[in-house]
């Protein structure tokens, strides 16, 4: 069924399909849904220039609940897919929706390279550090000793951070999100929305059915204050119910340490101030794990630069300017061509090399 | 056999001859390529029809004098319509040891070598692996040798231009087809004048070549050795009137996709990662920006396959290119555009496996890959091209049924017709007929996977268009609404609709035609793709000697054309040649219960016509 | 029929059935998977022989009483031989009015509903899509309707228990057991064990839910409503004896695989990344370390072939699983294990397609995949299991031809078998087959590629052997050396080594028995894999009808038997059911120019004994 | 051919296999193999226990040239190969050689994931900036602006750089070096060689056909002094012709700069000491382009943890431990089973759920 953009401001509403929602009952996948509803209302997003393409998992049946174009294509390609309709209408607003597997563990390549590339779309990956779909396998984010299906004993292996792995790889725009945080997930939304570039949006998810609560050590409401920090760019990066602590520099070291201004010689001046556009700055928060550190939260880094299929789009549009409609026949006769049946063979065009 | 039999006959004074065949052979800093390039144009320019081969090495740039870097550049030209680039050759221009090594074997008894000595000295014989002067024993006893000191006689010629020695020595090349260019009595003009332009900027260099060029024509005319070798006149074909271009598969098949998507007035969003031998139609559409090409280099060939149909899908038509390896691993992206029914086309550039294999060698070993290489029922159309023009009709083919029927298309070419060429009657695109697509936009009663009664084919509707907002995936869809569905009888049904709007694409193809012979007889030699041109000699070679056979040629291998049962069952006997051990004849086989039998051969080389005229005579007299 | 006609025979009093087929169904959180469990195993103690299968919802845990949440598990036992979880439902139990909706079509005239009318409230109805109560009105006419408030009754029972309502209401299902215990009378103690033992922990809710079964066996005994139920026997089948498992595919296929490798004495290394339905094996293999097996989740379907590759080149025996879009993606990967002449096993579990398709779902449409969906010439071994309890024997049997042609074998389940069960005579480990394999150690004249004059294998020599340190890869190798090749005469005589190699396989192969019938005569069915059990039911009803027709059944998809062509040509029509569009098919009439017909379907479910039948029937009457 | 090893040291010749090399004449993969088999000579490895795995390119014909084992594998793959080949023997010394296109292009997700479990293997990555062995079309390290057959016009994406987006991996040695510094590559492959677990060395080779010079900017003589830096783990970093110039944080933020210690009020002390734990150091260490700052060489990160074939042959010897021959009776006979035949059916194994 499709909805027919009114004139007026779309509510978050009428982003929703008419598909029932086919997610386990308290699954983070919800909240998600209804933070995106709210964030295209927000930025006014027309239902028929929206595109979301998503892979395989739980989280991409995504697009199923969404009145706008969707693709729900095949396991980790979602990238590369976004990356063709992008080159075929750099105008379509593209959203994808990933899973921690879909994105990093078959579809970890194609991260790679539309961040690399900088395709302007927003890329949601769903970090619940599980395989929701296939019935709750560890994943590359699933923590060391994660007990899973395939781990009896506990995963054994060194898991990947999303943002760490995106500055990695060179991407131009990073952030983090909690799914329930209707207040903070949609203004991240809509910022990677303004973003014109590739920008990744790691949003940890719970699924209630195998790996509930993996984020409560941070999440739950007794804890959030002191285990979160919401960075905001050109604000200090102070945190804790009152925001009585603050990050800095350890002094003479490249590592962040808790600080509490005003304390045992510690100026306010002392914590670091969020400056979004750098990327070590970024790297050392997207790194900070709880308990000792607080889950870094909001835009970590973002530092545009030219979109891949505007540049694509601009030498096409170099190479045709002046053009009329494309001549076939001026194309067949390039390079050397010679006539027969006329009085004598002759080369029809000069030697070009 | 086409050429091989020719300068046997020849004698001292411009023999006549009916064709000839030419190698030119050296290593892979001679200019092998350039030369036969040159001598291309020329013999085309005589009014000759032609075909040509390079034969690149798989290395980048071997050692010098090696055998594994020994170039060459085979060309079979003649007064008569010409099919293939020649079983066996005629002329060898052997530049070093190493070419004359690689490549005597392919040179016919009697035939002539000219080979340049001043390249045998004993490291170049040492690095060619042989252990004395092949020249100097009985080895070369059933051929005509003719030694000359091509090295000496270029530097000779060269001493007053300046150039340095290594300058010198690069024209030898030149100095070579000169000489060729006296025996078959070619005109030199556009070779001076192309050396003229291409060298603008080192006018000494353009002067040196042409020199050496000059000097080795002249060579032919005054050596007394000009006797031992023979001049020889090739007259003009009978070639229809018009403006001919000698093309590549691989720049035939690049213009074949540019005009189908004009045709269907269509961006196109060509996307591919690099493989041998399919490189040179990114290579070739890189630079067609200019009629509004998008080429994408993509990370892996997933990405490539699923970028095209994310192309397709947002309304341009999504292509994609690879070789054997590279098209494996589209099998999963593939399967979803036939899930989804959406247009795409993949052209495969078979080469010689399995796996790796022989990158630089041709095969025509995917046709089940193409046929049956996916995952679940998952029928698509399947082209083969059959020569280097053929190229261009059968990709924009290609296009239009993708887009006719929102269908992938494979469309199998191979390493031999991408790098051979053959000259190309130029058609006039004015005349092309035009198959223009428009998206769906109709609002009313729109569901995605509503099908046109006729070709089955769903809307192609596209982001963008207000009203028209759905979603599609790999999952099952309803047959009606489109929306995913489990249901057992909605799955029979979807799976029964793909399966007859393919078949349903056989409705239009016209009768299948028979290339030579008659529609019924004793035998007929059923061949795909690029084998056309040795069968089509050989059938016509036998034919002449009375033998009653016929050549049909397959176009669409799936599905495969309605009339093709009963017109086989009209033979006693068919016999499907195919550089693979046996394909295309499964899909016979079991289509139409006929007892066809393979003549199969994978040695990374095309059928010798003797081979197929061998194996037709075998099996009537068996 | 298998099952169906049953309990239209019953007469009230503990009625004797030949056989039965019971479907439990209910919401994913109803627990109709345990009972299902609990009822087969008592079952299996009464002496039936038995088949069952369970069907989960394709979503992980779907909203409460949705009809694509519905669960339900089908099991068929009876006093004689059982070769299929059964056509027609003869008792379904309801659990709510989703599962009612979803399994009523299943049910033959006349069946048995027992409907848990407690679930039966506005909200289920309305969620299961029903606009009225469908148990008010004609819908369920034909069937004998039994109205039970289960929910209510069970927590009638609980209620001195000191359980909370929810927790009450949990034990429903086994309300619901204990009444179908007392109609078919089994007997309860080893549920009661098995309860105790499972809740050990928590001894309130076991007492709860013995408390529940008792509550609805007392109420089979005693309600007046259990004259309209009937109450039945099934006599103990004539088993063999033995000791017994009831064995789902994917455990028999784990089983099988750690008895290859021992029987090999080889580590196994397992890599494998999680698709359904093929992941089970993986989380089998995970938890049976104690065997020394390595199992490895890899980050996609290519490295976990790769990674097998890896550990086979390193002297293990690598294995790979995954289901048909993970297999696609595999496809470069298995060529390069062709090429290199390694061993590896190579497991799909079928499911319906093409693309995502329904992963839940069951078919058998990746045998042109498993047989041709690779780039090039490059044959493997394809082999398939019939049953449950058969992916034992062809998990071995794939270890060992691997091992022993050095070369990837392709083994071929699908959805159904994987989750079926069916009870398994448990062979004794002491009397299976040992094939060790010795990998290569002798220096003296080894070559990588120097084969087997007989099986035409090459040795397996593993890094970590002092002297045989070697080179090999995927680009074409010298016959004799292994040196990298490109040589048009080793091409091809590798090729027809390859080629040679698997077709040999054949040799070793047992004559191909006839499961059923004549070795000739009017009819043969012809089939492979999970159609196993409808064919030879509906083949052999249809000979105690007196009617001449075979079944043919094969293990060995490629190479085939060498005997099959001739076996046959001695039927006069050849039926071969799948559940595809045909594909066994187009290799039966390819190979043998016989005029096989198919009988396809694509529901995603088994075929019905009756449907098998029916074609027979009618090809026989044609 | 095979080496059969003897008693004595092997010298470096006795690495060398008999084919004869198949690359351009002056390609850098010359100097590296050179460098290996140096390598090899001064760890004493093992020919019978040594394999190399590669992928396609040229750099991946390197195995062929060696006379170890050998596995000249498919385009990408070798890292999962390689993984295959340390589960199935642990024990086994495995080399992996791969050029940019083969890492970071088609096996970018193989290599992501080989560094983030910690597979003991070295992984040299021969970043030439190019494809070589399909004739010269941009890969993902080349720079912006490459022009090849595939963008006439000059790339217009942003390469990847391999010890930065290693990083990004959770990586645990990353070091990078130049073909042709005999002085410095072998140290740096036997460094490689003794880390145990995962280590990617990106080795800066010329391409001589495609890519001429690409590096010659900071490799060539007159300029290598100032525009590279050879990192030691506790030394200064310090770099120039008399080692005059050094690195330091610009005061006050994340970033580094070139300083000459000594001059205009920068002391000694302001120069940062190398410290290869660091991964925040190795992070800008690794970012460094020239020529505003010199290109970083040596071991940039090295922070061992225990691999993953040890922890997965740990399990299983866990497992295994105090049985004898695998039982497979025992296996068969696990669950519920019952007997036939017996005087009564009866359930043989006790309930297990
Ligand atoms: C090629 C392929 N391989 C494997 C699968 C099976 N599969 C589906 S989703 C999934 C992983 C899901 O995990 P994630 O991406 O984290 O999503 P979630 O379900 O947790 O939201 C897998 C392995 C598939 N559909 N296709
Ligand atoms: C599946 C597959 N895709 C593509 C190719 C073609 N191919 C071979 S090597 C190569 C890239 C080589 O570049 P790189 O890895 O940088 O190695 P180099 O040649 O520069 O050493 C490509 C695209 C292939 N062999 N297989
Ligand atoms: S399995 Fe987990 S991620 Fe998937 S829908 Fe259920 S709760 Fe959500
Ligand atoms: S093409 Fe470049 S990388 Fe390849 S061998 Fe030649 S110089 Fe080396
Ligand atoms: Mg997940
Ligand atoms: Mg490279």
């Amino acid at each position: 069924m499709s909805v027919v953009a009114p004139i007026e401001k779309l509510q978050p509403k009428h982003y929703a399909s008419d598909q029932e929602i086919r997610w386990c009952p308290g699954c983070g996948d919800y909240a998600i849904l209804k933070a995106v509803e709210r964030t295209l209302a927000d930025v006014g997003a027309r239902p028929e220039n929206t595109v979301f393409v998503s892979g395989i998992g739980c989280a991409a049946r995504f697009p199923y609940y969404l009145s706008t174009y969707g693709f729900h294509s095949i396991h980790g390609r979602a990238p590369a897919i976004a990356t063709g309709i992008k080159l075929a209408n750099p105008d379509l607003d593209v959203w994808i929706v990933s899973g921690d597997g879909d994105a990093l563990s078959i579809g970890g390549n194609h991260l790679l390279h539309i961040l690399r590339r900088n395709v302007d779309v927003q890329l949601l990956l769903f970090n619940n550090e599980i395989y929701g779909l296939t019935k709750g396998q560890y994943s590359p984010t699933s923590r060391a000793g994660t007990r899973t299906p395939s781990t009896p004993e506990g995963s054994i292996e060194a898991p990947v951070s999303a943002a760490v792995f995106a500055l990695g790889t060179g991407a131009r725009f990073v952030a983090r999100a909690v799914d329930t945080q209707q207040k903070h997930l949609p203004g991240v939304l809509a910022r990677a929305h303004a973003h014109k570039g590739a920008s990744l949006v790691e949003i940890l998810q719970n699924c209630v059915v195998y790996n509930d609560g993996v984020f409560a050590s941070f999440t739950d409401r007794e804890v959030a204050a002191d285990r979160q920090i919401h960075v905001e760019h050109g604000k200090p990066l102070r945190f804790g119910a009152d925001g009585e602590k603050g990050l800095r520099l350890r002094p003479g070291t490249l590592e962040l340490e808790v600080v509490h201004p005003g304390d045992g010689g510690v100026a306010e001046t002392d914590v670091l101030v969020h400056d979004e556009t750098n990327r070590t700055l970024a790297g050392l928060l997207a790194r900070m794990t709880p308990p000792a550190m607080p889950v870094a939260l909001g835009v970590l880094y973002c530092d545009p630069t030219p979109s891949y299929e505007r540049q694509v789009a601009a030498l096409v549009d170099a190479a045709t300017a002046g053009h009329k409609a494309p001549d076939l026949n001026a194309l067949l006769r390039r390079g050397h061509t010679w006539t027969v049946g006329a009085p004598r063979r002759e080369l029809d065009t000069p030697a070009k090399g | 056999m086409e050429g091989s039999a020719a300068l046997r006959r020849a004698s001292p004074q411009r023999k006549q001859l009916e064709s000839a065949v030419v190698r030119f052979a050296g290593d892979s800093g001679d200019g092998m390529q350039l030369t036969g390039g040159r001598f291309t144009l020329a013999t085309a320019l005589a009014g000759n029809d032609l075909a040509t081969f390079p034969d690149f090495p798989a290395e980048i740039r071997a050692p010098a004098g090696s055998t594994y870097g020994v170039s060459a550049f085979q060309i079979n030209f003649g007064g008569r319509e010409i099919k293939t680039s020649g079983d066996t050759v005629d002329v060898l221009i052997a530049m070093n040891p190493a070419a004359l090594k690689v490549n005597l074997a392919d040179v016919h008894a009697g035939g002539l070598l000219l080979v340049d000595i001043g390249a045998f000295g004993e490291k170049n014989l040492r690095k060619a692996g042989y252990d004395h002067d092949p020249l100097e024993d009985d080895g070369l006893k059933g051929f005509r040798v003719i030694k000359i000191d091509m090295s000496q006689l270029t530097l000779d010629a060269l001493k007053d231009t300046g150039l340095s020695k290594k300058e010198a020595q690069r024209c030898k090349n030149m100095w070579a087809l000169g000489l060729v260019y006296w025996i078959f009595d070619r005109d030199r003009q556009t070779t001076v004048d192309w050396l003229t332009g291409k060298f603008k900027s080192q006018p000494e260099i353009a002067a040196g070549m042409v020199a050496a060029l000059n000097a080795g024509h002249a060579f032919g005319e005054t050596a007394e050795i000009s006797a031992d070798i023979g001049a020889f006149t090739v007259p003009a074909a009978a070639i229809g009137a018009g403006v001919y271009h000698n093309v590549t598969g691989t720049e035939a098949m690049a213009w074949g996709l540019v005009a189908g998507a004009t045709l269907a007035e269509l961006k196109m969003v060509f996307c591919s990662y690099p493989i041998t031998p399919a490189s040179g139609i990114l290579h070739g559409l890189a630079r067609l920006k200019e009629y509004g090409i998008v080429t994408f280099q993509a990370e892996d060939e997933i990405a490539a396959v699923c970028a095209a149909i994310g192309a397709s899908y947002a309304g341009a038509i999504g292509v994609t290119s690879s070789s054997g390896p590279g098209i494996a691993l589209k099998a999963e992206g593939i399967g979803l555009a036939a899930a989804t029914e959406l247009p795409l086309v993949v052209i495969n550039s078979q080469r010689a496996g399995p796996s790796t294999g022989m990158p630089t060698k041709t095969e025509q070993s995917d046709l089940y890959q193409a046929v049956f290489g996916r995952n679940a029922d998952c029928p698509l159309v399947v082209l083969a091209a059959r020569s280097p023009a053929d190229c261009f009709d059968t990709a924009i083919e290609a296009v239009r049924l993708a887009t006719k029927y929102m269908t992938p298309v494979m469309l199998l070419s191979d390493g031999y017709i991408a790098n051979a060429s053959e000259p190309w009657a130029l058609p006039d695109a004015n005349g092309f007929a035009r198959f223009p697509v428009s998206h769906h936009h109709e609002t009313n009663g729109f569901q995605p996977f509503l099908r046109d009664p006729e070709t089955l084919a769903r809307p192609w509707a596209i982001p963008g268009t207000p009203g028209l907002e759905h979603r599609i995936g790999g999952l099952e869809r309803d047959y009606d609404t489109g929306n995913v569905s489990y249901d057992p009888d909605n799955h029979q049904r979807m799976t029964d609709a793909r399966v007859a709007k393919i078949a349903g694409v056989a409705r239009e193809f016209p009768p299948q035609p028979v290339e030579l012979g008659n529609d019924h007889g004793p035998i007929a030699v059923v061949g795909w793709g690029s084998t056309y041109g040795p069968i089509n000699r050989a059938v016509g070679n036998l034919r002449e000697e009375g033998l009653d056979v016929a050549h049909i040629h397959l176009r669409h291998i799936w599905p495969l054309p309605t009339d093709l049962g009963d017109l086989l069952r009209r033979y006693e006997k068919i016999l499907v040649p195919e550089m693979n051990t046996g394909q295309l004849i499964t899909l016979l086989r079991s289509e139409y219960l006929v007892p066809a039998e393979g003549l199969n051969k994978v040695t990374g080389k095309p059928f010798a016509i003797a081979e197929v005229e061998a194996a037709v005579r075998a099996r009537l007299e068996a």
